[in-house]
């Protein structure tokens, strides 16, 4: 393909990712607030539409009309600049998913690797929306996202390692080709086990949502955001929630591969139920204390991951 | 697969452009038609009602500190990990027994930070 | 010049408005936050380099990690301090420098003959991780002792201060 | 040509450093200011992979191996700017003048 078309097919898919992650935020939003109330025993919204379907809508229409308030003493290069470093890279990641026709996205040499590093530039964004604000609750909760952030990110990244280790290839392409009849998740459970952990943690998903505590720090890092900029949090957190739900399937679940159904029907019905696990997990458990969430990253999953690193790579020698 | 970086990097500029100018776009957009009121009241910090107790910059936790610094150096471990990863399978004993002792490292340096008790939360 | 000397044009412009930015800029938010987009930039030239490993470690290491243990330092330094400045001193003598540290540079580079670039490998990846586990054995494991030194000089450093 | 752009890439961002180092007097713009002409080395060391033995990789690995040496010297330098920090108040290296006579 010329270089040309590369690059309207790129910016096309950079356009449709966006907006799928915009419609996904739609649909989850509904629909974790309608399971949410099925779980807690009430109906959620019921007015906006036939049984409150379209209520999204509107409260889209709502958070693009609406006031964009800045707080007077903060930074106002930084404060605009934060939603958009937290947004981009989430949306970002999703240029290496194989979701195969009609939408495929880049095969890059390196796509494992590619995935795990650019939401780790949202960290900077966290930071910068924290500081920015110069609101106290904004500041700590910058600080608690981003610290929680980084301890995730290696424990998740080690188990990541043993899966490029099976495959030998750091394409997603080439990682989901080599899981054949037998996904991942069989051979390595453990893996599978620290990723998907980890990976709620690192979308500040519950149990993991301490950086948002309301009780103690109101909204974290976006208290002190308002409109359309505070929706650009919200879409980062479900892209990030797609993102991870997907990679997860592509690393552990064999991606788009599975019989009669075309692989991008696959790849989004093992993503859903993905995500379906993690809205199951934000209504049933409580929320970790900050202390007890940091030692579990450092004291519990990265000696773990260690091991489990150490163990996979002992086996696939024997058997090989 | 060699001679695809040039497109690599064209499509995801491509990628990348779409990804940031959607949102500043919207932005824009709706900037004129959304309602701009400023007042005093509505640009101070919130703090539950409250004036601002305290400033927002003052010496926090070092335990931050602290994840960040260990954090960064277990960071380059694991891509270290990474560049290895993919041709271990055919390195045959000899190769896990390096790759054994660059692990046998990190865990060397996992065992002090933790008996220096860094990675507790304080 | 084809796309490839474009965009490597494109991405130096960016880079070297970064870094100019960073050094020049009195705002050390401003400061860090300009390193972030030069040290992006250069991601982008070690990609269009043939080295895609090496621009994804940067943006992971660079970007995902000292930038933003750069941002913990000035937010941990900052006490009462909205906006933390930080001057640019004896500026004419520090440009003269500079400009010759960079003219000689530019010398050395324009009057040397170098060779043409060879074809990028083929398994560019699989050979990274061959040299890191043959020939470049020694360094990949004195990266690791110097990464355990590093976690001990700093948290001693840390600890010690806290007594 | 490929090689020599990236040359004068890092030539230039090198004398920018430069710059930085020699004027800057507050420790974390030192440290933003080394980075710079870190960077300016891996260009070359990348730069250099593909005209010396492509096959071999030792310029990557060596530029790989510099970015962990940076990240090392990123914590330790900056633990050391902390600890100055709460010793004299200030990252501002002019300050720190105990062992001046």
């Amino acid at each position: 393909m010329s270089l040309p078309w590369t690059f309207a097919l790129g910016l096309l898919l950079g356009a449709v990712a966006f907006t799928m992650v915009g419609a996904l935020t739609a649909v989850l939003v509904l629909a974790e607030r309608k399971v949410s109330a099925r779980i807690q025993m009430r109906v959620g919204p019921m007015h906006t539409g036939p049984h409150g379907m379209l209520q999204t809508i509107a409260d889209m229409v709502k958070l693009v009309m609406k006031e964009d308030v800045r707080p007077a003493r903060a930074d106002a290069v930084a404060f605009r600049l934060g939603p958009l470093l937290v947004a981009v890279p989430a949306i970002l990641s999703l240029a290496v998913v194989p979701f195969g026709a009609p939408l495929v996205m880049r095969d890059l040499n390196v796509g494992v690797l590619y995935f795990l590093a650019v939401p780790g530039v949202t960290v900077v964004g966290l930071l910068l929306a924290g500081w920015a604000s110069y609101d106290n609750y904004s500041f700590l909760g910058g600080l608690r996202s981003s610290a929680q952030f980084i301890s995730y990110e290696i424990p998740r990244s080690l188990a990541v390692v043993t899966v490029v280790m099976l495959a030998g290839s750091l394409s997603t392409v080439d990682v989901v080709e080599a899981q054949g009849r037998v996904p991942y998740v069989l051979l390595l459970p453990l893996s599978f086990f620290i990723y998907a952990i980890t990976s709620l943690a690192e979308v500040n998903r519950v149990p993991f949502d301490i950086p948002e505590a309301e009780s103690e720090l109101v909204a974290g890092y976006h208290t002190e955001y308002s409109g359309f900029r505070w929706a650009l949090f919200f879409l980062a957190e479900y892209a990030g929630l797609f993102a991870a739900s997907a990679f997860g399937a592509v690393l552990f679940l064999g991606g788009g591969s599975g019989p009669l159904l075309p692989p991008v029907v696959w790849l989004l019905l093992k993503t859903g139920a993905l995500v379906f696990v993690s809205m199951w997990i934000r209504f049933t458990l409580p929320r970790f204390r900050a202390d007890q969430l940091m030692r579990l990253a450092w004291r519990v999953f990265l000696p773990l991951a260690l091991v489990n690193l150490v163990v996979a790579a002992l086996v696939m020698r024997a058997v090989a | 697969m060699s001679g695809t970086y040039l497109s690599d990097v064209v499509f995801l500029l491509g990628f990348a452009l779409a990804v940031v100018v959607i949102p500043v776009v919207t932005l824009l957009v709706f900037g004129l038609l959304r309602p701009h009121n400023p007042e005093a009241l509505k640009a101070e910090a919130y703090e539950s009602g409250m004036p601002q107790a305290s400033i927002p910059r003052r010496p926090f936790h070092m335990a931050y500190y602290n994840f960040a610094l260990v954090f960064i150096v277990f960071e380059v471990e694991t891509l270290l990990l990474f560049a290895v990863a993919p041709v271990l399978k055919d390195a045959g004993w000899l190769g896990l027994g390096e790759v054994a002792a660059f692990v046998a490292l990190v865990a060397l340096s996992l065992a002090y930070a933790w008996r220096k008790g860094a990675l507790v939360w304080r | 010049m084809d796309t490839q000397e474009v965009l490597f044009v494109a991405f130096g412009g960016v880079a070297v408005l970064g870094a100019l930015y960073a050094v020049a800029t009195r705002s050390l938010l401003r400061a860090i936050v300009a390193l972030g987009a030069f040290l992006t930039a250069i991601a982008g030239e070690f990609y269009l380099l043939a080295a895609d490993f090496i621009a994804v470690v940067q943006i992971f290491v660079y970007v995902g990690g000292i930038v933003v243990l750069m941002l913990f330092a000035l937010m941990l330094s900052a006490s009462g301090k909205r906006h933390p400045l930080a001057a640019v001193d004896r500026p004419a003598l520090g440009a003269v420098l500079a400009y010759a540290v960079g003219a000689g540079l530019l010398w050395a580079t324009w009057s040397t003959e170098l060779p043409a670039a060879g074809p990028d490998p083929a398994d560019a990846l699989g050979s990274l991780g061959r040299a890191l586990l043959g020939a470049q054995l020694w360094p990949f494991e004195l990266i690791g002792l110097i990464l355990l030194a590093s976690v001990i000089a700093a948290l001693s450093i840390v600890r010690g201060e806290r007594q | 040509m490929m090689t020599t752009a990236a040359l004068t890439l890092s030539a230039v961002l090198f004398a920018i450093g430069v710059f930085g180092v020699l004027t800057r007097r507050n420790a974390i713009s030192l440290l933003v200011s080394v980075e710079i002409v870190m960077n300016a080395a891996t260009i070359n060391l990348v730069a250099f992979s593909r005209i010396h033995e492509p096959e071999a990789m030792t310029g990557q690995v060596f530029a790989l191996l510099g970015i962990g040496i940076a990240a090392c010297e990123a914590a330790v330098g900056l633990a050391l700017i902390l600890a100055v920090y709460r010793r004299f108040g200030s990252t501002d290296v002019d300050t720190i003048d105990l062992l001046r006579g």
